[in-house]
Formats: C-alpha cells, structure tokens, sequence
C-alpha cells in the first residue's frame, strides 16, 4: 500500500508549485466499498485524498474529459500509467501537461466479492499487504488479498508504472506472462460450440448501459459508433444481435489500445465478462507485433502502422 | 384479510400457479439475482435479503420491444403483443410502489399505452415486505417503506417458518384459497416485524424543502461539483425501477418500430437534429435526472419519483451516491415563497 | 383494419398529394398529404387546431415531428414544411406526389385561440418555424373567424429573400387591407422592399401597440431569445406573449420523456407556452 | 442448406484489373452474392462485415490488391491488419474462420474470381447454416423477459 502521507504531500506539492492545475485522486465515498474518484484543486482539499485497494477506477478516464489546456497531476498505477501512454500516443494530451505520480499496485479488490463473503452492511475495509479484513454487523473476517482481486488484476502483467515522474512506495514484482496469457488460451482451446455459448450468454445479460464504454479511458469518441443513425451499425436495442454486435466491436476498437486494466468489466452493472475479449486481443497484439500498449507515449499500435513486412503474412489468392 | 403460508408449502404452490400462470419469480443468475418464470424444476427460492439486479419494470417495459409493423410499402400496424396471465411473485414494496408510479405516466387519460397496460391487466403482483434492511435503501427516507403496500395484489411478510398473506385485493383472493386465517398472535407478530424493519431504515436525507431547493438552485455550482466524476453511463437510470424514458428506432431488417430504454444520462438523448443540444454535459444531465425524481414528479402527482431501493448507489461504477448529493442538496440556500 | 383500435404509436396511412420547394436553395420541401382513410380524416380535423403538430414516418427511417402549416378549411389534406435535416427529413425530401406516408397527430394543444377572440394579434415568425404561423393566419383569414380577431400585424423574417416560405400567399396578403405585414431579410439584397435587419430590431421599429393585442413567436431559438424581451420592452405583458417550443422529440405522447421542460412535456402540455408560464419553468432549452 | 449459399462479396475497384472480370463482376454476378464495391480493401471496416453477418449472410469474401500493388500504396496493408484480426476475433467468440475468405489478386490475374466464388460456395454450402453470431433478421424474443 502506498504511504498516504508521501501521496498527500507529493500532491500539495505540485499543486502549491503550480506544476499542475488539478490532480486526479480518490476521495472516501459515503460506503467504504466504493471510494470516488476526485479532483483536488488546492492543498485544502488534498486532505481528503485516499487511494486503497477499493479504488476501482482508471483514473486516466479523466485526462479526455477535464479542460484541454489545464495541466493535471494524476495518481497511477500501473495500468492507468499505461492508458496515460495510450492517450499520449493518441494525441489526446501532451505529456508536458501531466505529471504523474506513480503507485505501484498489488491489485484491485472486487467488491461485489466482498459483499459475496461478507454481505452488503460493511462498515470497514482494513487492506493489508496479503490479507483483507471486513468489518460488517455479522462479525470481523479477514480474507486472502489474493482472492479477492478483481480478475484482471489477478493475472495483471505490469504493475509498476512505467514512466511516472516520481513513484510513491517501492515497486512490487511483475506478473508473469504465462499467467496473463492463460485465460486467453484456456479459452481458446475449448471448441467452438462452447466458445460461442459462453460469449452468447455474457452478452446476453447487457443492458445496453454504456457503462463499460465509459469506464475505459480509450473510448473517447464523441460520438460511438451506436450512436449513429445513418447507418445504423448494428441494432440499437437489448436484441441478441444488438448485444453481440455491441460486445463484438466495442472490444474490437480496442484491438493494441487496450491496457487490460479490467474498468470496462467493473463498472458493469450485470457482471458482464469482457476481458476475455480485449485480452485475446491483446494477446494477438503480442504475438503477431509484439507489441504491448502504453509501454512509453511514442509507439504506436499495429493498427496505425503499416508495413510492407506484412505482405507474407497471408496467404495469396489465385493460387500462389 | 390475513393468511398464513408455512413456507414449506410454497413450492408446491408455486408449481400449482402455474397451471395457469406464467409465474416470474427472482432466481439466481451469475452473482445476482433476477426476475424469470419459474419452470419444472423447483427453483431456489431467494432469501437474499436484497432486491433483483434488473427492477420489475422491465416486465412491464421490456428492454426492447416491438411497437409498430412496418412494410417497405408505407403500411403500418400494431405489433402484435400476446400476454399470459402472470404472477410476479417476490417483488419488493419499492419496486411494487415504482410501477404504481408508472403507471400514473403510461395510463393516463389522455394518452393510454396499450403495450403497458396490457401487461399490466394480465399481472397479479405478490410483494414480498424486506424484513431485513438492505445497506443502501432509504424507503423510508422518500416516504414509502420496506412493507408499503402500494401496488401489490398480496403482500408476504417473512415470519421465519411461515409467511403472513396479506390480501389487497380481488384478484390475489383466488390465489390462496385453501389457506388458513392467520392467530391474532402471528399477526401481532408480523406488525412488529413491520415495525422494526421500519424504523431500521436509516433516515438518509431531509426531504422537507429539497424540490424548492432545488428548483431554486437550478443555474448553481452545485451540479458541477456533484457531476464531476460522473461518467454519463447509464447504470443508475437503467437500474431504476422508476424510470421510463425510451427511444423509439426502426429496425429495417426486422421491419419493426421498437422502442428501448434509453438514458437522460446519455448525450444523444436529447441531442436535436440541428446539432443543438440543450443538454449538453454532464452537469445539465444529472441535474435533469435529480430534478425529474425530486422535482418534477412532485409537481405533476405529489409524489417523489424515486422509491428508495438504493440500485444506483450501490451500482454506480464511481461510486456516485444519489444520498449524498440530496444531503448537499440540502445545504443550498432558498427562499421561502410562500409563507404559510 | 378499424382505426380506432390502433395504438397511439402507429401511424396513420396518408399519400402524398403534392410535393415542392419551399425556398430556392431547395433546402424546405412542402408536402401536402391527403388521408386514406375517411375516418382518419374526421378524426383528424375533429381535434385538428392551428399550432399543433404530427409526427410523419418514413418507414424503415423513423419519425419527425413538424409543425401543421394548413388551416381545416383549405382543404382535407395537411401540409408540412420540412428543413433537410437528419435522416427522416431528407428521406421526407425524397418523397413525390402518391408516395405512401405515416402520420400521427394532431398532437400538442396548438394556439388558445378561443382566449384570443376580439384580440388584435401580433405575429413574429422566423425562417422555418413560421410554418404554424402560417397555418394561424390562414386560420384566421377564412371569412368564418376573420371577425373573432381584431388587426393582425405579420412580421415575418428569414436569411435571404429565396428562403421566404409560401411566397405566393404572403406576395398577397401585402394587398389586404385588414393586415399590416412587415417582411424582414438579414442582409441587402437587389430589389427587396421590405425591411432588411433581424426579427426583433424589426419589431422594435414596427412597435406593433400592446393595446388589446397578444403576440405570438416562432422562430430559430436565437431570435426568440431577444423578441421576447423586445415585446416586454414594448409593453406586451407576459401572459400575452406566447411562443411555440421545439425539442427532440420520440412519441409525441409525454411517455419517452426526452423533451420536458421542467414537469411540462412539450408534446403533451405544449408546444405552445405562454412566456408568464415559461418563466414559471426551468430554462432547460 | 436448401437455398444456395448467402455471400457478401466486398470488392475493392481496382484489383480486377481485367476488363472482362470486372464486368462479370458487374453484371452477371448470380444472386445469391451481394455486391459492395469499395474504393480500396482500406476503406473496409470490420464493421461492414459484422453487418454482412448480422445481414444474414453466410460467408464473406473479400477481394484486395497484392501488397505492393495497391492504388493507394498502402491501404491493403492496413485492411490485411485489421480484417484478419478481426476474422481471427470472431473465430475465437465462436465464428467459423472458413466463412471469411480473403482473395488477394494479382493485377496479372485473369477468371480467378469467378472460380474462387464457385470454390467459396461451394464450401459453404457443404459447411450448410451457421446458428452462430444472432442476426438482426431474428426476431427479439417477444420482450416478455426482459
């Protein structure tokens, strides 16, 4: 856990040095369960920054939505840290704007676990380097760190931040490609009946919410491709059509821009699996040009780039 | 009139209903649970003390559903719209009370929604009173409250190895027949089961003056502070048992006009043709959303548009609680207009 | 299929009786749609008032609300004037005489024309939105209600001269005696005659006189804006100046919501407002 | 399969560079293949054949310029990027990879198409109607539940 005192001082700092306008934070929330994500504009208001395992959102969502031209100071971990990258290398800011004060994370606990274990009345959340202590009416319960991580902090591969301007806390081992890339291939080797059953019931529980859209710092679009009238892309309602197309190509636009922070499956209200989408892309994004999203702000993903190495990739037509 | 139920027999009564019912009752789905007819299989029933993921009205206002057959020629009709007689069983009294209230917009006078009523007429709504509080809930902070009887044909309160029937009306008479009236001592029981669960529901905010404040306090800061870190998902509208608001599309493959719900939280939503958009970010769309439930609907029934359940709190991926902004609500200044 | 049995949300089936341009830049199309049906029609015009509105479907595109831009006595057929726009209106612009059409409607409560009997009656109309004036003063117009309605002043601009809606009729109306007409274009043209400057710097020149009189408004957001309070400067009390809203709309029956202005809904409980009853609502336009 | 083979024939303008292909490609293209002519393989969005599937066809052929021969220099490499990965995507949501064909033409090539048309159909045909990935011809389940 990073030491709040050095966060809250880092950030009055940069903030009373003007190095930045605003920084990107977590405030408590009215349930310890859901902390929010906050915007501290003077050293009064750092007082009331915090940042636990609870905290649950990319923080890197904001850097689109605040003013263009104010200069932000952001918390992050190792998968916003990414997104930053991402959003750089998509000209979305200048990275002469940001500071960036770094974490390096041991995971994101799912809450919907804890009220799985502990019910919904949680007074207290105690999260300590390997164990998690819930405190609710029924009793005080401490519970493995591990098993509670929301899965794609689970098998998350970077958990340090790669280019923070100033780190908070000592960086944590790495995870291992192996177990990052099981999912993909545990899936990938069941057969297609059962590929298509599993992604035909996630997706049939959406509600057409948008949340998971909203949630991920890569889907800035003004205006998604749902949203368009002429053509309509696909059916706007909770159709099964509708559903799969929505699930189908919200992931595919993330295809070398995703970061595999796991927001898009948080934030969904029907408990919805989707990195098991975004994930193979990122896989592929691997093998195919070994590329991984967000590792600095200057490359950029396959899809932008073009090469003629590709051309004996494919198999040719007519015969040859 | 007072029935007694021991909760043995309730599957076997479920399974009779359904000779002539659809019968919907909450069943696990994933981690949650949710609305669905019961079939053969005795299903689980769910003791979670929490409501449905999804409200009930969406067996009312389905996600998405047909209102209009279109040909490529011009021609148009009704979508066809068959309904089985049904039983909702196990809906908790704010979301009873939720459909009450939309029913105040689907069946009014002047224009009748023929989709909603039909289902409606078909309905015979089993309320099932929560004796134990959930965590984010403020019924009785709004004014109903966790055993309101608003909108339920029967009301069910949980007596550990029985339930206590309450019957409201004709059409949940016939559904217990063979039932035995309930001892003056159950139902004294049932009344402070009633009671405490009541007064355990925490008061979460002052209502008293909130519409005035925030009529008043429509131009202030306030929205963008309590706006700020909203995302414009639709998460707290779409799991809210109270709203309704829908978008009407045409699907050409299907040749079909339907409708879907739609969120006031989205930027299309009231997006014109022309561009313009009189609601234009986040700040204009919460404040729509607080004031439609706090506001308006008290200017158009007297009624808060909002029951309580606490789906949005709990849900919200930011951790947005609707409970917290109308405390700070409350904090805004205001003049009193009228003296009494 | 007997009509009265069909839901709010269908439409009725209409044709297109004629179909043409509005303004030079082809930018409006007029349609005028005969019923199908009979009993549509007499349901129709059974609650058919100036300033209301319908919703034409194209189907396979969707819906769009217009403005009626013909008074009942012209005739059983009801003319719109659609802006291409999105995607309904310029699949409206597609449409030729004996297309097939879908209209629903009248709906909103159009103008309180019973509560402006014996009332001079100002109207201040703008580009496109002028489409329900029009449909007011040919209302008025008709020998049976000419009488009900004491002087009407018309002030009626638009970018460009070729923009002009309905020109034939309002090239005639320069000729009654029993209306003053001011015509208004934003920028000098060749031989225009008329004023040349925006709607409300019009209405302070022409200063129609309060006395007895209401107002009624319609136009681009931007020009209602500042004729409202042109009017109040003029010494039109707010309960007399009144005012036609637009925003998007899907049903057209105060059920999807999207276009509430506080706890009005301008389907149902407008479009017409008076500004005293607008004052009353939150400024969410 | 009693009906033949649905197919969404997706065309970039200049790879049929003989004359006669072309307007057999134009005019004599049999029924059952939909015809979407595109300036360059590049302007291909996955989303065009998503609609092609949700459309209700069964397999989908594309037809592009060799690498080095693209009118636009280098639009086919970005469609050879985006469209494999996205055929590859859909195999592994559960998708059969076979009802994708890519037909990569050599400017030299001549009756090719028509061949590799014939070949592709009759491919589908043997594979016969795929349940997989809803289309928007379906209709919704009533909305009785939602």
């Amino acid at each position: 856990m990073p030491d709040i005192n050095a966060l809250k001082l880092e950030a009055k700092r940069i903030l009373r040095e003007g190095i930045v306008d605003v920084v990107v934070g977590f405030k408590p929330g009215d349930s310890p369960l859901h902390p929010q994500p906050a915007f501290f504009r003077n050293e009064d208001e750092v007082e009331e920054l915090i940042h636990n395992g609870l905290c649950k959102n990319n923080l890197a969502n904001y850097l689109t939505r605040l003013p263009k031209q104010e200069k932000v100071g952001i918390l992050v971990r190792g998968c916003e840290n990414r997104s930053v990258n991402s959003l750089i290398v998509e000209s979305q800011k200048e990275r002469d704007d940001l500071y960036l004060i770094g974490i390096p994370c041991e995971g994101i606990i799912d809450w919907r676990r804890i009220v799985e274990q502990a019910g919904e009345h949680i007074s207290m959340v105690e999260d300590n380097e390997s164990e998690v202590t819930v405190h609710a009416p029924t009793g005080v319960n401490s519970y493995n760190r591990f098993d509670l991580l929301h899965e794609s902090c689970q098998r998350c591969l970077h958990r340090n931040p790669v280019s923070a301007d100033t780190l908070i806390g000592d960086p944590v081992a790495n995870g291992s490609l192996e177990l990052a890339t099981q999912k993909v291939k545990n899936f990938e080797s069941q057969d297609i009946e059962a590929r298509y059953a599993f992604f035909q019931k996630e997706a049939e529980r959406c509600i057409r919410c948008y949340a998971c859209r909203e949630a991920c710092p890569s889907c800035y679009c003004t205006e998604c491709f749902v949203d368009h009238n002429t053509p309509r892309w696909t059916e706007s309602g909770a159709t099964p059509a509708g559903m799969q197309g929505w699930h189908i190509v919200r992931a595919f636009h993330q295809s070398g821009r995703c970061t595999s922070c796991g927001a898009c499956e948080r934030a969904c209200p029907m408990d919805i699996k989707m990195t098991y989408l975004t994930e193979k892309l990122n896989h592929d994004m691997r093998e195919k040009y070994n590329f991984e999203c967000g590792m600095d702000a200057e490359t950029k993903p396959p899809f932008q780039t073009v090469t003629l190495d590709d051309k004996n990739r494919f198999f040719v037509g007519g015969g040859k | 009139m007072n029935l007694i139920l021991p909760k043995i027999d309730l599957p076997d009564l479920l399974q009779s209903w359904r000779k002539k019912f659809t019968v919907f009752l909450p069943q696990k789905l994933e981690r949650f649970s949710h609305f669905m007819p019961l079939d053969d299989a005795n299903a689980e029933i769910l003791e979670q003390p929490h409501n449905t993921r999804i409200p009930p009205k969406a067996l009312f206002l389905p996600m998405t559903e047909a209102l209009v057959k279109f040909t490529r020629f011009g021609t148009y009709d009704d979508a066809e719209l068959e309904v089985s007689p049904r039983i909702v069983f196990g809906m908790r009294p704010c979301d009873a009370q939720a459909v009450q209230l939309l029913d105040t917009v689907f069946e009014q006078e002047q224009y009748t929604d023929p989709f909603w009523v039909k289902r409606q007429e078909k309905t015979i709504r089993i309320g099932l009173g929560c004796h134990v509080p959930c965590a984010n809930g403020f019924c009785t902070t709004v004014g109903y409250g966790p055993f309101s009887k608003d909108g339920l044909d029967i009301l069910l309160t949980d007596l550990g190895d029985s339930f206590l029937v309450e019957v409201l009306s004709e059409s949940g008479k016939t559904l217990f027949e063979n039932l035995h009236e309930a001892s003056e001592e159950l139902k004294n029981q049932a009344k402070e089961i009633q009671h405490k669960a009541h007064d355990a529901m925490p008061i979460a905010f002052e209502t008293e003056n909130l519409k005035e404040k925030i009529e008043q306090n429509f131009k202030s800061d306030y929205w963008d502070e309590v706006s700020r870190s909203c995302l414009g998902c639709g998460v707290c509208t779409f799991l809210c048992p109270t709203c309704f608001c829908f978008d009407i599309v045409d699907e050409v493959q299907r040749q079909e006009r339907v409708r879907n719900w739609d969120s006031c939280m989205f930027r299309i939503y009231s997006l014109e043709a022309s561009g313009h958009n009189p609601r234009p970010s986040r700040i204009e769309r919460t404040r729509q959303r607080l004031s439609h439930k706090y506001a308006y609907w008290l200017d158009q029934i007297g009624l808060i548009g909002c029951t309580g359940c606490g789906r949005c709190v709990s849900y919200c991926p930011v951790g947005l609680d609707i409970r917290a902004m109308l405390r700070q609500a409350q904090s805004l200044p205001f003049e009193v207009s009228h003296a009494e | 299929m007997p009509n009265n049995s069909r839901s709010p949300y269908t439409p009725m089936p209409m044709r297109v009786l004629r179909a043409y341009y509005e303004s030079t830049d082809r930018s409006l199309k007029t349609l005028e749609l005969s019923f199908e049906s009979s009993e549509d029609r007499k349901a129709f015009f059974a609650k058919f008032n100036p300033g209301q509105f319908c919703l034409l479907s194209v189907a396979g595109k969707g819906e769009s609300a217009l403005g009626v831009a013909s008074a009942a006595w012209e005739g059983d057929f009801v003319r719109f004037t659609a802006q291409r726009m999105g995607t309904v209106t310029n699949a409206l612009h597609a449409l030729k005489a004996g297309d097939p059409i879908g209209m629903r409607g009248p709906l909103g409560n159009g103008f309180p024309l019973d509560d402006w009997k014996s009332k001079n009656l100002v109207i201040i109309g703008g580009g496109c939105a002028f489409s329900t004036l029009y449909a007011l003063t040919k209302h008025v117009h008709h020998p049976d209600n000419r009488d009900d309605f004491g002087k009407i002043t018309l002030v009626y601009g638009t970018r460009t001269s070729g923009l002009c809606m309905y020109k034939h009729d309002i090239a005639s109306w320069h000729e009654r005696e029993d209306m003053e007409i001011h015509q208004a274009i934003d920028v000098p043209e060749e031989n225009w005659l008329h004023h040349v400057g925006y709607v409300p710097d019009v209405v302070k020149e022409v200063a129609p006189s309060p006395e007895n009189a209401v107002a009624v408004v319609c136009g681009p957001p931007i020009m209602t804006k500042f004729t409202l309070p042109a009017l109040l400067e003029l010494g039109f009390a707010p309960e007399a100046i009144f005012t036609s809203l637009e925003k998007r709309m899907k049903c057209g029956l105060g059920k999807c919501g999207r276009c509430n202005l506080g706890h009005k809904y301008i389907c149902k409980d407008g479009p017409v407002f008076s500004l005293a009853e607008l004052n009353a609502l939150p400024a969410d336009l | 399969m009693t009906a033949k083979a649905k197919i969404a024939l997706f065309q970039c303008r200049w790879c049929l560079f003989s004359p006669a292909d072309q307007e057999w490609v134009d005019t004599q293209l049999p029924e059952n293949i939909h015809l979407t002519k595109t300036p360059c393989t590049g302007k291909i969005n996955p989303l065009y054949l998503l609609n092609a599937i949700q459309g209700g066809a069964d397999g989908i052929m594309i037809s592009g310029c060799l690498p080095e021969q693209c009118h636009f220099k280098t639009g086919n490499l970005a469609a050879r990027r985006q469209l494999e990965e996205f055929n590859d995507f859909l195999h592994y949501i559960g998708y059969e990879k076979e009802r994708v064909h890519f037909l990569w033409l050599d400017l030299q090539d001549r009756g090719i198409i028509q061949k590799e048309l014939a070949a592709f159909e009759a491919e589908l045909e043997a594979m016969g109607s795929t349940q997989h990935l809803a289309t928007r011809v379906m209709r919704a389940e009533g909305g009785e539940n939602a």
